[in-house]
């Protein structure tokens, strides 16, 4: 069991060492080797979370165990959350890996594709195993790098020109991420994240905590693309080959932005009243002006770009709602569902966000055009395509009976009960708002009477990658089972409660 | 205190250059910059005074040394730094044989 | 350039890589280690390349070695790592070799072992990062 | 010590700026040497001899892929036109600028100043460290085996960059 835990980084980096080496010797070796390792890496997710329950399990690498309640090497945590985590980045990734399967056959280079590929599963899942500070910035620095190389990987103007935004962006995060680390070293001289908190819950300095986790927010939500911070989000990912779209916006931004924060705040850091505010604000402003950046747009992927920023607002405003709620104290049962909802939500917007990409690819793959315009009564010449993603618009808009209706509802529910009824309403009226773009999304796309284009010639995409698409509406449907009391009891609950009782995290790896 | 003060200043300078040069080369040096300080705040973080360098020598005997993870901590970041800098590098000659410039004002995209 | 250059820079190179090497295996009794002894290793070979220049053709050669040489270093580091966790002890990264005495040469156990390949990696990695600049160069001025 | 250190961390900021306002990027590129360098001394000012190692070699480095890139290249920056929206700009940057600054004053009085540090999770890697891992060097005793993990990510970054920079610079991006 816990054996298996080093292997969710060691197995990825040494089939990306393979497939380097040996992809230039044997034809099609690549192409066999990253499906299979990111099938392997989803059945033992699967395992570890069938058999995890509500424990969390610490890993001490190199067998360096702490005495006396200092931990002493590099601690890997596998709880609720993380297990979670480590499901749906698997999960989306080994789709997306099966997508290009196709789809990248149109590029030179397709081994580096594959081997960079592995890299960065391998560095988001050992973001997400890490329960060690400096560790989950080198694991970060592994996964990003890997994707300012991804986004690039056309070499046209525009993609060059989008990863060069995406990597000054993204090393000025890096650099913001650095210095709290090496201030939060200074105060507390340990980089553990539960001896961290051990630490500040003996007292800490005000005016000290609130700049590092001020610097800490804006690091990562650079990464995570929250309102200001957006800046790059729309170029990088638009410009993306598709699959690699669907990785960025399905689990890259919340691996490495959304997880992150939510660890660090509330496994770390003792809440504060501020940080809640702040973080709650930032979430309302993304969720709103993210949508009316997206309705303006007809570039297809630009505009599922900035749906991103507006639904990742929605996870963000649930967990600073959760912390507000548990902060005052007198009703835990509305923090529980914001912050469930804020969980479901994430785990929805990977699915249908990452199938929303694969469309937005197979429509790129047959017309060579990202353009609205110039699409136009597809819904014949490509009926899985349109089909799948009419499911995943309709879910993303939060129509019943799809995923996305229930998390939203849980969200909006939780604000009326913890009495924020501007978010709630912020909530319905951005849901709206995405169901206007999406409605023109289908609309240009697919019913419109046929544009320029000679439909008649499309055909639908080739096997592999409708197999993907059809796969991802499936989950858009069965998620919605989650909304379930008994179901989400046994999947969600252990992720909510590893996070609302940050001592159990603590005293597994401080009280070995 | 005043060494960490100035440390912060070229980290400041280095955020300036970040925001407000235009050049793609100018960029990077920036982000070197800002870099650099960082390194030498950690350093200045693990030092103690009279401390030796965290080498041990010979004879054994129980001396003060220097705190080695900090260092640690920093060998790895200027490993990393070299990663980014050489990532930036090559988008930022493919974007001149593109476009005959480093300025990102000419470059379409990147205004602003 | 000049034959001077050649032959001084010739001279150099062999002397570089020679302490390059040293830096490396006394990575855990003196300052340096894996990392500087690669840079240190990658510099000589980038001496050579600027001294005697090369046409991409064969430069693309060198390339393809040197990135299949650091991807072999750092399997055989990751490999060492998980050596000790396929063998029962459940532990990456356990230092499983005998520590020997402190301050001999071959002492430390495995630590010797992961700053040969961690050397060998990084010169392999830095070259193939220059050599792939290089031959950008000269490939796009045509 | 700190005097000394804040020598030549002064030399360092002329540097840095220099750096960013030269016309010439090739000065620029040797201008960010002069920081680099700065910062060797400093690392062994501070008994820190294994970084200072590692980092004149990549320093080096870096400055000769950087040359290489400016070198056949226009070296000439254009102008920054300065008109209104440029002077608000810069107002709103010396507000920010000034802000973060005094904010870190706040943030580091409570912390301990240069030279009194203590050590809660490093303790270990000093103390009876060699007897642990048999490495005589304590850096490296912490870098290949309390904390090998990060190494290995570290390797793997490297590794990453390498082949990033041999996929963004092939030839041709689709077949």
């Amino acid at each position: 069991m816990e054996a298996l835990i080093p292997l969710f980084v060691a197995i990825p980096l040494i089939a990306a060492f393979l497939i380097v080496v040996f992809g230039k010797l044997f034809k099609g070796f690549h192409r066999f080797l990253a499906p299979l390792t990111l099938l392997i890496l989803l059945c033992m997710a699967v395992f570890e979370f069938t058999g995890l329950g509500e424990n969390s399990i610490p890993y001490a690498m190199g067998g360096w165990i702490g005495k006396e309640g200092l931990p002493l090497g590099i601690y890997l945590v596998l709880d609720g959350f993380s297990v979670l985590m480590l499901c749906i980045i698997n999960l989306i990734g080994l789709i997306a890996l099966f997508y290009s399967l196709s789809y990248i056959a149109k590029y030179t280079a397709e081994n580096n594709y594959y081997a960079l590929f592995c890299l960065i599963i391998a560095g988001m899942n050992g973001v997400v195993l890490s329960g060690d500070l400096f560790n989950l910035f080198v694991f970060l620095e592994v996964s990003v790098i890997s994707s300012y190389a991804l986004v690039a990987f056309g070499v046209g103007k525009t993609e060059l020109e989008a990863s060069f935004k995406y990597q000054v962006l993204g090393g000025l995060a890096s650099m913001l991420i650095l210095l709290a680390i090496g201030l939060i070293y200074w105060q507390t001289k340990t980089l553990n994240i539960a001896d961290i908190r051990k630490v500040f819950e003996g007292g800490y300095s005000a005016s000290f905590y609130l700049f590092v986790q001020v610097l800490l927010i804006a690091g990562f939500g650079l990464k995570a693309a929250i309102i200001p911070f957006h800046a790059w989000l729309p170029d990088a990912h638009s410009s993306a080959p598709s699959p690699i779209s669907a990785m960025l916006s399905g689990v890259l931004i919340k691996a490495v932005g959304i997880y992150v924060l939510i660890r660090l705040f509330f496994n770390m850091f003792v809440f504060s009243q501020e940080i809640a505010l702040v973080l709650t604000t930032l979430g309302a402003i993304s969720m709103v002006v993210g949508s009316l950046l997206a309705i303006v747009q007809w570039d297809l992927k630009r505009l599922l770009a900035y749906s991103s920023i507006s639904q990742v607002g929605y996870v963000v405003m649930a967990m600073g709602m959760g912390i507000l709620l548990l902060l005052r104290g007198n009703n835990e049962a509305a923090a529980i569902l914001a912050i469930g909802g804020a969980l479901y939500h994430m785990i929805n917007h990977a699915v249908f966000k990452g199938l929303l990409f694969l469309n937005a690819g197979s429509l790129e793959h047959r017309l060579d055009t990202r353009n609205l315009r110039e699409m136009g009564g597809l819904s014949k010449a490509m009926p899985i395509t349109s089909t799948t993603s009419f499911m995943a618009s309709m879910s993303i808009s939060g129509l019943p009976p799809f995923n996305g209706f229930f998390s939203k509802l849980i969200i909006i529910i939780a604000a009326i009960n913890g009495r924020f009824y501007l978010l709630a309403t912020l909530a319905v009226i951005v849901s709206i708002i995405t169901l206007a773009y999406f409605l023109k999304f289908q609309r240009y796309a697919f019913y419109n009477k046929a544009a320029e284009t000679a439909t008649q010639k499309i055909k639908e995409v080739p096997f592999p990658m409708s197999f993907s698409m059809i796969f991802l509406a499936a989950l858009c449907l069965a998620l919605s089972l989650l909304a379930i009391p008994s179901v989400s009891e046994t999947i969600l609950s252990p992720a909510i409660d590893a996070l609302i009782q940050p001592e159990i995290y603590s005293t597994t790896i401080l009280g070995l | 205190m005043i060494v960490y003060i100035l440390c912060f200043i070229l980290f400041l300078v280095g955020l300036y250059g970040v925001i407000t040069r235009r050049n793609l080369i100018k960029i990077a040096i920036s982000l070197s910059i800002m870099e650099f300080s960082i390194f030498l705040i950690l350093v200045l973080i693990g030092y103690i005074e009279n401390g030796l360098a965290p080498i041990v020598d010979a004879s054994g005997s129980a001396q003060i040394y220097v705190d080695p993870l900090p260092q640690a901590m920093v060998l790895t970041a200027i490993v990393i730094g070299l990663a980014t800098t050489a990532m930036l590098m090559a988008i930022a000659i493919r974007l001149y044989r593109k476009y005959k410039t480093f300025d990102i004002r000419e470059i379409k995209n990147l205004r602003g | 350039m000049s034959t001077i250059v050649k032959k001084v820079s010739q001279l150099m190179a062999g002397l570089i890589f020679m302490y390059g090497i040293y830096i490396i295996l006394h990575g855990h009794l003196t300052p340096g280690g894996g990392f500087a002894g690669g840079a240190i290793l990658a510099g000589a070979f980038i001496l050579l390349i600027l001294a005697f220049g090369s046409s991409a053709l064969k430069l693309k050669k060198e390339v393809s070695g040197s990135s299949n040489t650091e991807s072999l270093a750092i399997l055989v580091v990751v490999v060492l790592a998980l050596m000790a966790l396929l063998l029962g002890s459940k532990i990456f990264f356990f230092n499983y070799l005998p520590k020997g005495e402190a301050g001999a040469l071959l002492s430390a156990g495995v630590i010797p072992l992961y700053n040969i390949f961690i050397g060998i990696e990084v010169a392999g990695a830095i070259l193939t990062i220059f050599l792939a600049l290089v031959i950008f160069k000269e490939e796009s001025s045509k | 010590m700190e005097l000394s250190i804040s020598i030549i961390l002064g030399f360092m900021i002329i540097g840095a700026i220099y750096a960013l306002h030269a016309k010439d990027l090739l000065s620029a590129v040797i201008a960010m040497g002069i920081v680099g360098y700065g910062l060797v001394i400093c690392f062994l000012l501070l008994k820190a001899p294994d970084l200072a190692i590692v980092q004149i070699v990549v320093e080096t480095i870096t400055l000769v892929i950087m040359v290489a890139v400016v070198l056949d290249s226009t070296r000439e920056e254009l102008e920054v036109p300065f008109d209104r929206r440029s002077l608000l700009n810069r107002i709103a940057g010396f507000i920010i600028f000034a802000g973060l600054f005094y904010f870190f004053l706040l943030a580091i009085q409570s912390l301990d100043p240069l030279g009194m540090h203590t050590m809660r999770m490093a303790d270990p890697y000093v103390h009876g460290a060699v007897e642990h891992t048999g490495s005589v060097n304590l850096v490296t005793g912490v870098l290949f085996d309390f904390r090998a993990y990060d190494t290995l990510g570290e390797a793997v970054i490297l590794y990453t960059a390498a082949l990033g920079v041999l996929t963004l610079l092939r030839m041709k991006g689709k077949k």
